[in-house]
């Protein structure tokens, strides 16, 4: 009796039709807008976090027009653009990955993966060059700062903002690397098809938003003078 | 003045009556709405009771009525402008210092308070005049403090970084509360003393009796400053101090300064940041050498030297 | 401008009904070129946002350039990459939300740190223009 | 009807890991009550140890030291361990997903991980208060929080736990009310609870993460001196005013608009009675929500901000009093041509009606840009804000714990003490709070560990000892609720699915719940609150 009415609301047995589909959703694409629209709201909180360092870079840069010039020269444009470019190569890569995913091509949705774990791996050895470059330069944040030789007042503020703002964002890029590494394996392991492939595109998108918060970051603190 | 009030201390500043007025005004409008939401919460709890039978009833569909929802958006809206410009102008009150005031530096720690007159003199307690506006400029060696006179309805934080200034005027001699309400560490409730007004007479003797020979004339001599910098207007290889305090002057790099507090102080520790064009930048820090009071007086001295 | 507002509400509310028929799911496949373009795009604009530094507009025109630039790249990436373009648009207005409250908070603080000699100039300047440390740094040289 | 035999969310499955790893709303929503219950006695006790040390002028029977911790773990814990969560994180947990007729929240295993993430973050908020505790008061203003040799780091490292835990709730509840309701469900058949959740669950995801950069970067201020709110390193004490209140502004609102929510599905269920201009209520708490982002700055004053930006502040500040006032005559006129049942949760319905106008109507004072200037930092305002969130919030919780704990746990309380226990809170809590606004006018600070140094010191004293005692009555009402809510649990009488002729989806389930929330697809019949159109007898 139970039975013929959930039948007749054509709910109950659909369960049974995806492995994927958790038992609160009715359907796969509620789950799959619902799971989307929550990754959204996740990003929109790691907008307003990295909006916390965007402020201080404001409030700061207006403070101090001239050190934060002066100062800027010590840093390697080239270095942040090479950066720039890796990240963006990286953002094509993972939305073509998606695309794969999609259209069912397991193999390139890997292979396209994979390259973008080595663009990131990539982007955070570079960071590490410049990071190493500058400790040795006592271009550091704060009470830290060594380096005698700026004129302008208060450099060590630019450092702490640099450091901030740019650690952040590596954290940021090495959780999405592990993330893509286990979305990349279960990609591999069959997980994901045309008919579910909702982590690779929140990898994605999660990704996306750190190549777009570099992409303010790189004029912001590279290209000031 | 002086009977007690339930609400406000006695108005003892000029100020404090101006604020009691807006204070009442928006009491008298909260004691309404407050009688209106109070009693008519009761008495319609009271009224529609629910009764015996009335579960065999449906209530009224009552939901919507555009004209009270609107009463009750517009009337506050408009309420609420007028205390926002009455509130404002106030504040303004507050702000703009009258021109004429008595300047008393304020320098707060913890968990204490100092005030320097204009003439040296010092205390722990605030001396004022009665009937004259009093500017007080105030600053903190560690963190920040507020300076609080509840009878006077004044309060301005005191900041480490930064001048802050506030200022009052109190028409009646006596003694008032004084203390700190920015939460400031361990012993923060014994941040507490008195502001005493003194007849203008008396104020004029207690500064005399408490001021010491400015120390800013033995100091210009001790670290040399007459060397280079001329009392009596003449040319030297820096700035003559005589009226020089309060000028605009023409900076080497072509922008003009307001020789005041910062200024001189930026000087003294930082010499070579602002040069008076003209002159070269010759002068020697004293970054490690002069103390924070001793700069005081130094300012307090170059100040003196200002003609009226 | 306010029927604009309120048909982007109605299909808000309409998108997020949620039916009770069981809907296949569909996923939005962009053309291979869409992404080929928009990445050259970005590489592009990040050589011209690199070029452009380099020529002194005076002021803060290098910066409000810099930030154009960036902020076509961003929508780029957001728009396409991110399918804002083609998903439903309550995902863009909570984007937009963030960014406006980013915004909000940036202008409304700088009021204040900005404004400071509203009145007096001598309430905006530090007492102490540079930090202890370099005190340190001094004596240690010597 | 209830029936012990059959099989609900509390009995089924069985053993201590079910609970720890249930994906249960409900079970959740019950794991972050006993959490937040215990916070909240731990807060009290705090609370408790202030007002006797007030009761005289001198000291008492704590030094200064430990009085500052006292009032500083009073804050911290009341604020980010009790009252943030109370009202979303337990009640909000349980009901919202029944309210839109859904099986669960969208995100069962996150909304696991919140409470994990919440316990986490209490624990450091635990290890500092063991390791010699905070001395900061709960804003952590700099440059004293970055002096002082406390422990800070744990402490602002628990607050800043504690926010992803209020990012969880705020993304699962957005999620869940877009995506989840129950088919044929509009935004306008939603019951005013939810609307008011959703508000909140917005300020939660935009205005936390601002709170955990701002903790994060004064825990790197303090390790690592990087300058940037330090004086003596060239920053701005000033700054991190701004960024703290740019989230504990709006995070007021997260307190206090799920207390808003309550009330009103209090007065509409208690009162039989169709809510009065459910869309104004509905608006007003989305408008509240947004303009409490653009008002922090009414906290600073006579902080030196400039006074172009308090201008601002305060313009803006006044316009959040409109919808506040809509909402409270909205409530008001709602009970006219009810039906109202004097319960429990009524009220303390009631008593928020009263208790929030006194709160909402001293906040004027406190907007009003000149008058500010007498009251900031004084007793004034913690009368305004207990008024608020204790006379607001704490009642309307206590409302919702009446009102939902037949749902709950199937049992019934016994309503004679119910109404007893009011009194004792209700009158306990003015004589407490009350007396402050003159006290705060008159000069008294806060934060202050002794009032002997004054002029006034025995106006004083009178005012604080009333004070005190009321607290003291105050916390006998609360162990009398604690008393006979646990004994209800024991011997209470079974409560029926519907003991109050709710028409909103959780009462049409049975009390308890079962696991899966409905035996059956729910289906709206009728509007939330249409009192009109359904007789109480066939509810």
């Amino acid at each position: 009796m139970e039975n013929a009415t959930q039948i007749e609301l054509g709910r109950v047995n659909y369960h049974h039709h995806n492995p994927n589909l958790a038992h609160h959703f009715h359907d796969m694409e509620q789950q799959h807008e619902s799971i989307k629209l929550g990754v959204w709201l996740f990003l929109v909180t790691e907008v307003l976090l990295f909006g916390g360092l965007f402020c201080f870079y404001a409030i700061y840069r207006a403070w101090h027009p001239e050190m934060f010039i002066e100062v800027n020269q010590l840093l390697d444009v080239k270095l942040g653009a090479l950066n720039t470019l890796v990240l963006i190569f990286s953002s094509v890569t993972v939305a073509l990955s998606i695309r794969s995913i999609q259209m069912d091509n397991k193999k390139q949705a890997v292979m396209f993966l994979a390259i973008t774990i080595i663009c990131a791996a990539i982007f955070l050895v570079v960071k590490y060059f410049e990071y190493s470059h500058k400790i040795h330069e006592g271009l550091l944040p704060g009470k830290y700062f060594a380096n005698p030789d700026i004129a302008a007042v208060n450099p060590h503020i630019f450092f702490s903002i640099y450091f901030g703002m740019t650690g952040l964002h590596a954290l940021h890029i090495l959780g999405g690397m592990i993330f893509l590494t286990w979305v990349l394996i279960r990609t591999h392991m069959r997980a994901y098809s045309s008919s579910y492939y909702t982590p690779v595109e929140m990898g994605g998108l999660y990704w996306h938003l750190v190549d777009l918060i570099w992409i303010y970051l790189f004029p912001l603190l590279y290209l000031i003078g | 003045m002086n009977e007690r009030t339930f609400n406000l201390p006695p108005p003892a500043s000029t100020i404090a009556s101006e604020y009691d007025a807006l204070f009442y005004f928006i009491y008298g409008l909260s004691v309404f709405f407050f009688v209106i939401i109070c009693s008519g919460t009761v008495f319609f709890a009271i009224k529609y009771r629910a009764k015996k039978g009335d579960e065999e009833k449906l209530t009224s569909g009552f939901c919507h009525s555009t004209p009270l929802e609107l009463l009750w958006s517009v009337i506050p809206t408009l309420l609420m402008f007028v205390i926002f410009v009455w509130g404002f102008k106030l504040y303004m009150r507050y702000f703009v210092i009258p021109a004429n005031a008595t300047e008393i530096k304020v320098t707060a720690w913890q968990w204490n308070w100092n005030f320097t007159y204009g003439e040296g003199a010092q205390s722990n307690v605030l001396v004022v005049p009665k009937g004259k506006p009093v500017k007080l400029l105030m600053s903190s060696n560690d963190v920040i403090h507020s300076l609080f006179i509840p009878d006077f309805r004044v309060k301005m934080d005191v900041l480490p970084n930064r001048y802050s200034s506030m200022w009052f005027q109190c028409d009646y001699e006596g003694e008032y509360d004084l203390y700190c309400t920015e939460y400031c560490g361990q012993q923060h409730s014994t941040m507490v003393t008195r502001v005493i007004v003194k007849s203008e007479s008396d104020y004029q003797k207690w500064i005399e009796e408490n001021s010491v020979t400015p120390a800013g004339d033995v100091l210009y001599n001790r670290y040399g400053c007459n060397t280079c910098h001329s009392l009596d207007g003449s040319a030297n290889n820096g700035p003559s101090f005589k009226n020089l305090f309060g000028k605009k002057k023409m900076l080497t790099d072509g922008s003009t300064v307001d020789v005041d507090e910062n200024y001189l102080r930026e000087s003294i520790l930082n010499p070579q940041a602002k040069i008076v064009k003209g002159y070269e930048p010759v002068m020697p820090t004293f970054q490690n050498t002069i103390s924070d009071d001793k700069l005081d007086s130094l300012i307090l001295f170059i100040k003196s030297l200002k003609e009226e | 401008m306010e029927s604009g507002s309120k048909s982007i509400n109605k299909k808000l509310m309409m998108s997020t009904e949620t039916t009770p028929k069981h809907r296949e799911f569909h996923p939005h496949i962009l053309p291979l070129s869409v992404y080929i373009g928009v990445g050259s795009a970005l590489f592009i604009l990040t050589g011209v946002t690199v070029a452009a530094s380099f020529v002194d507009i005076g002021g803060v025109g290098n910066l409000i350039l810099a930030l154009l630039i960036a902020s076509i790249k961003g929508s780029l990436v957001a728009l396409f990459f991110m399918h804002l373009l083609y998903d439903n648009k309550l995902y863009a207005l909570f984007f937009c939300v963030s960014l406006i409250m980013l915004t909000a908070f940036i202008v409304i603080t700088m009021f204040d740190t900005m404004r400071r000699d509203g009145i007096y100039e001598q309430r905006s300047s530090p007492i102490q223009i540079s930090a202890d440390i370099y005190k340190n740094m001094q004596k240690h040289e010597e | 009807m209830y029936n012990d035999t059959e099989k609900n969310f509390l009995t089924h499955p069985k053993g201590i890991m079910s609970w720890l790893l249930t994906l249960d709303h409900k079970r959740i929503g019950i794991m972050y009550l006993a959490a937040i219950l215990a916070a909240f006695a731990a807060g009290g006790f705090f609370a408790l140890g202030l007002r006797l040390e007030l009761l005289n002028p001198g000291k008492q029977f704590m030094d200064q030291d430990t009085y500052n911790k006292f009032f500083t773990l009073h804050g911290a814990i009341m604020v980010f361990l009790f009252i943030i969560p109370s009202i979303p994180a337990a009640l909000g947990n349980f009901c919202l997903p029944l309210m839109l007729g859904a099986k669960d929240v969208a995100f069962p295993r996150l909304n696991l991980a919140s409470w994990y993430v919440y316990m986490l973050g209490a624990m450091f908020c635990l290890y500092s208060l063991f390791s010699g505790g905070v001395d900061t008061g709960w804003t952590f203003y700099s440059p004293y929080s970055t002096q002082t040799s406390t422990s800070v780091i744990s402490m602002t490292f628990g607050a800043f736990i504690l926010g992803f835990s209020s990012i969880f709730t705020g993304i699962n509840f957005i999620v869940t009310v877009h995506k989840m309701r129950a088919p044929g469900m509009t935004w306008y058949q939603m019951p005013l609870f939810v609307w008011g959740s959703y508000a909140t669950a917005m300020i939660q995801v935009l205005a936390t993460p601002v709170l955990g950069i701002t903790l994060l970067l004064l825990i790197m201020e303090k390790v690592g001196g990087i300058g940037i709110f330090d004086p003596e390193m060239g920053g701005d004490p000033v700054l991190f005013q701004h960024f703290f209140w740019f989230y504990s502004h709006p995070a007021v609102y997260i307190m206090i608009l799920p207390g808003m929510a309550i009330i009103s599905e209090l007065i509409a269920v208690h009162a039989h009675k169709k809510i009065f201009g459910y869309r104004l209520i509905a608006y007003s708490s989305v408008a509240i929500a947004l303009l409490g982002f653009f008002v922090w700055g009414h906290h600073m004053f006579v902080s030196g901000q400039s006074e172009f930006s308090s201008m601002v502040f305060s313009f803006i500040t006044f316009f959040i009093g409109i919808p506040t006032g809509i909402k409270i005559f909205n409530w008001m006129t709602t009970l006219v041509k009810g039906s109202i049942c004097w319960t429990t949760p009524m009220l303390y319905a009631l008593a928020f009606l009263i208790l929030f106008t006194i709160g909402g109507l001293t906040g004027i004072f406190l907007g009003a840009l000149g008058l500010d200037i007498q009251l900031h930092d004084t007793y004034f305002v913690v009368a305004h804000f207990h008024y608020v969130m204790m006379g607001g919030t704490v009642i309307a919780f206590l409302g919702g714990i009446h009102h939902w704990w037949p749902k709950i746990f199937g049992k019934m309380y016994n309503e004679n003490l119910g109404r007893f226990a009011f009194c004792f809170i209700f009158v306990g809590f003015n004589m407490t709070f009350f007396n402050q606004f003159m006290l705060g006018s008159q000069g008294m600070p806060r934060r202050y560990h002794d009032y002997s140094n004054f002029l006034k010191t025995d106006l004083f004293e009178r005012y604080h000892g009333f004070s005190s005692y009321g607290a003291m009555i105050l916390g006998v009402g609360f162990v009398i609720i604690l008393c006979y809510l646990v004994a209800s649990l024991f011997n209470g009488k079974p409560a029926g699915n519907n003991p109050w002729g709710g028409l909103t989806f959780e009462w049409s389930t049975t009390s308890p719940p079962p696991t899966e929330n409905f035996k059956d697809d729910p289906i709206l019949k009728h509007g939330p609150y249409d009192y009109d159109k359904v007789l109480p007898k066939d509810i």
